[in-house]
């Protein structure tokens, strides 16, 4: 463990603010990366479904 | 067709969406978990357990996120040429899905190499952008994606926009060791030679393992999304073949 | 029986979600006049530029000769004239120029008739004249003069009537049977009436896109 | 077919060309024919010269330290806006598909193609760079350096800057996005051609510089024509 307490955690010896924004940009790159693509998905099978409702209802 | 006849089994299965649908689905979530534990756990070890630089601090803690990024960006645009030359030359339509899977999320994982880079930039050099030549070469790699991306998507037609893309994606690939020497050379010429982010003589062993698992880490993650992209694609591509439409309705 | 010259086999072309053709098959032989039918967009020219080898979005195979076209390119393109919907004529060069340029980059187009060729589509007197002056129908017959000087065995033309009067037509419809004559194969889609009659074997894309 | 009047015949030559010199010949006839194309290049070249002066400082120590870059730079420029039209009036009135077609190898073809850009747009570049020099308070010392680089660098510019429009040739709006793909891949010759004028200019050895320059030339003229002849065949193709 290198920290004593939460604080010194936190505070990542003054660089706090530097380390502590990489990591919640790393986070919302991974999260956007994750989200976009199950997004995609939904609008897709929705977008199918309808399409495939449509053509039952032609024929 | 004739041409085919040298290859293994395997690769004619790859060249099948359907098989390659099913066969992700089965290791999306062996991915999924594999890449949450690393990074919960690197990042655990990176944050609270890894020691502190000993020039640096702990801002020195960055290099857990931007080295993996910063070699995953690298590699998805090694893995989107090469993928797009497969599909260009042995018409694999699974290839040309797998390349435009890629460079989204190279793009992004570039970006991410390129902040981190920044943030880092300024507790060390005391600027938030130096023309450090590892984060020039980054930025110019951005710039190979984002052309990659507006070629794509300038194309209407998708067999089009695919083998253009791979032509594109290949000149790049080419290019890359080019631009790096260059960059790399300009950077000494301009600059006397201070120290950089990430190039030290040896580092101790409990601050490389941590990296280690952030690495392995950001690859599973790399897998999973360009699966979740796969797969998408290849629904959307094969939307009127009977197994998609099964799969839709029911 | 002697081998096909041009061998369609179970082409499939789609384009923007629909099915151009499906399992289209044919035959061209020696001699042949083969008109391809079909309604606007059902995919003739697309079928036409899937045939020369300038499209390659399609299913299926097509063999010149016997063999893959996409294995023996060069000999393919060194027996093939192609007319396309745009003429390929350059608007700031002669009719002379655009003729030398075109047997610079087709060897089967015999320089030594562009005389005669020139002759034959009306443009005598116009040989050093810049296109863009010419009509759009003298630029067609620009176009057109490759076809009195090739010795390409296999013509595609796409559309060659366009903008042509009555008599050029007539003159132009003999050159193909001609052509045809002497062992040639022709490939050709037009909207007029030809009146080479039972020269002509049609091929109809309407009703092949049916029975898919 | 042999009734053609004989004796007209003996009047002109009628010498079929070889691709490669078939094509050179056309384009260069064809730009001779359209001159604006030929010069507004030029126009371009200048007036990005003399922006810089007028944005940043007349000042001359600093244009005579900026001037490798900015005559660089506006070259690079100057080269990248006349790329675009290299295949597209071709695509358009149908001759582009006739070469595609042609029987003679696309390489020999394409790369007669970019040699008649290169001796339209970046040769004259290259003589007019002097000029620019001049403008820019550059030391005669780096003169040489200066028109030796963009000899060697201006050829590399058009072979892959043509790999770029090749790409985008079936489509409208393809000027900006040319730029796009090239310019990432014009930075080795820009930083090489604009190192070379720094060490002509303090008097180092250039022949290091010149020989790298030559290098990507080298490599270009292999490798470009390929891709630019894949690319043709695509963009047609769609």
């Amino acid at each position: 463990m290198s920290f004593e307490t939460f604080a010194e955690f936190i505070d990542m010896g003054g660089h706090g603010l530097y380390v502590w924004l990489s990591y919640a940009i790393a986070l919302v790159v991974i999260v956007l990366n994750i989200v976009n693509p199950l997004m995609q998905k939904r609008q897709i099978f929705t977008e199918q479904a309808r399409r495939l409702r449509r053509e039952k209802q032609a024929s | 067709m004739a041409e085919k006849k040298w290859m293994p089994r395997w690769f004619y299965q790859l060249a099948s969406p359907r098989w390659c649908y099913q066969i992700t689905g089965k290791l999306l979530p062996i991915f999924a978990v594999a890449a949450l534990i690393l990074l919960v756990g690197g990042t655990a070890w990176a944050l609270i357990y890894a020691p502190a630089d000993y020039q640096q601090g702990n801002s020195f803690r960055i290099i857990y996120i931007h080295v993996p990024s910063a070699i995953l960006a690298q590699s998805c645009y090694m893995m989107m040429a090469v993928a797009g030359a497969i599909g260009l030359i042995w018409k694999m339509k699974v290839a040309d899905m797998v390349a435009k899977a890629c460079a989204p999320i190279g793009a992004s994982i570039a970006i991410l190499a390129l902040a981190t880079g920044a943030i880092w930039g300024k507790p060390t050099w005391g600027a938030w952008w130096v023309w450090d030549a590892r984060l020039t070469s980054m930025l110019i790699l951005l710039f190979l994606y984002l052309g990659v991306i507006a070629l794509n998507s300038a194309i209407e037609s998708e067999q089009t926009a695919a083998q253009a893309t791979a032509v594109l994606a290949l000149v790049g690939l080419v290019n890359i060791p080019i631009i790096k020497y260059s960059v790399d050379w300009w950077n000494t010429l301009h600059q006397p030679a201070t120290f950089t982010l990430t190039e030290r003589p040896a580092m101790a062993m409990e601050m490389w393992l941590p990296l280690l698992v952030m690495v392995i880490g950001f690859y599973c993650f790399f897998a999973v999304v360009m699966m979740l992209r796969l797969r998408n694609e290849i629904i959307q591509r094969e939307r009127r073949s009977s197994w998609v439409r099964e799969l839709i309705s029911g | 029986m002697s081998t096909p010259r041009l061998k369609i086999e179970n082409l499939f072309c789609e384009r923007d979600d629909r099915i151009l053709f499906d399992q289209l098959s044919f035959d061209v032989n020696e001699g042949e006049v083969v008109q391809i039918e079909g309604q606007n967009g059902s995919g003739k020219t697309t079928l036409l530029r899937i045939l020369s080898g300038l499209s390659r979005h399609y299913e299926g195979d097509i063999y010149w000769q016997d063999v893959p076209i996409h294995s023996c390119a060069e000999a393919f393109r060194e027996s093939l004239l192609y007319f396309g919907h745009q003429p390929g004529v350059k608007a700031v060069l002669t009719p002379e120029e655009n003729l030398r340029w075109f047997a610079a980059m087709h060897p089967t187009i015999d320089l030594s008739k562009l005389d005669y060729a020139l002759a034959k589509v009306g443009l005598t007197g116009y040989e050093d004249v810049p296109c863009h002056t010419l009509s759009a129908g003298q630029n067609r017959r620009v176009s057109l003069a490759r076809l009195y000087m090739s010795n390409a065995p296999l013509w595609i033309l796409d559309e060659p009537f366009t903008a042509i009067d009555k008599k050029g037509v007539a003159q132009n419809e003999a050159l193909i049977a001609e052509h045809a004559e002497q062992g040639g194969t022709v490939l050709l889609t037009t909207h007029h009436e030809l009146a080479m009659g039972d020269l002509i074997r049609r091929v109809n894309l309407d009703q092949l896109a049916g029975t898919s | 077919m042999t009734n053609h009047p004989a004796e007209k015949i003996a009047v002109r030559d009628l010498k079929v060309d070889g691709p490669f010199w078939g094509a050179l010949k056309r384009d260069l006839l064809l730009s001779y024919r359209r001159k604006s194309d030929l010069i507004n290049p030029l126009i371009f070249f200048l007036m990005v010269a003399t922006l810089f002066p007028l944005g940043v400082s007349p000042d001359s120590v600093f244009l005579a330290e900026v001037a490798p870059g900015v005559v660089w730079v506006a070259a690079l420029l100057a080269t990248l806006l006349s790329m675009d039209s290299l295949f597209r009036s071709d695509f358009e009135d149908g001759t582009l598909e006739q070469l595609l077609l042609s029987p003679q190898p696309l390489f020999m073809v394409v790369l007669a193609k970019v040699l008649a850009h290169w001796m339209l747009t970046g040769l004259p570049l290259t003589l007019m760079a002097p000029l620019l020099g001049v403008m820019l308070f550059l030391p005669a010392d780096g003169m040489s350096g200066l028109v030796l680089s963009l000899l060697l660098g201006t050829p590399t510019l058009s072979l892959v800057g043509a790999i770029g429009a090749a790409l985008t040739v079936g489509l409208r709006k393809g000027g900006v996005l040319i730029s796009l793909l090239v310019l990432p891949l014009y930075i080795p010759v820009l930083i090489f051609g604009t190192a070379s004028i720094q060490a002509a200019l303090t008097g180092l050895p250039v022949g290091g510089y010149m020989a790298i320059l030559g290098a990507m030339l080298a490599l270009g003229l292999i490798m470009a024509p390929l891709a630019i002849s894949a690319a043709l065949r695509i963009s047609v193709s769609g």
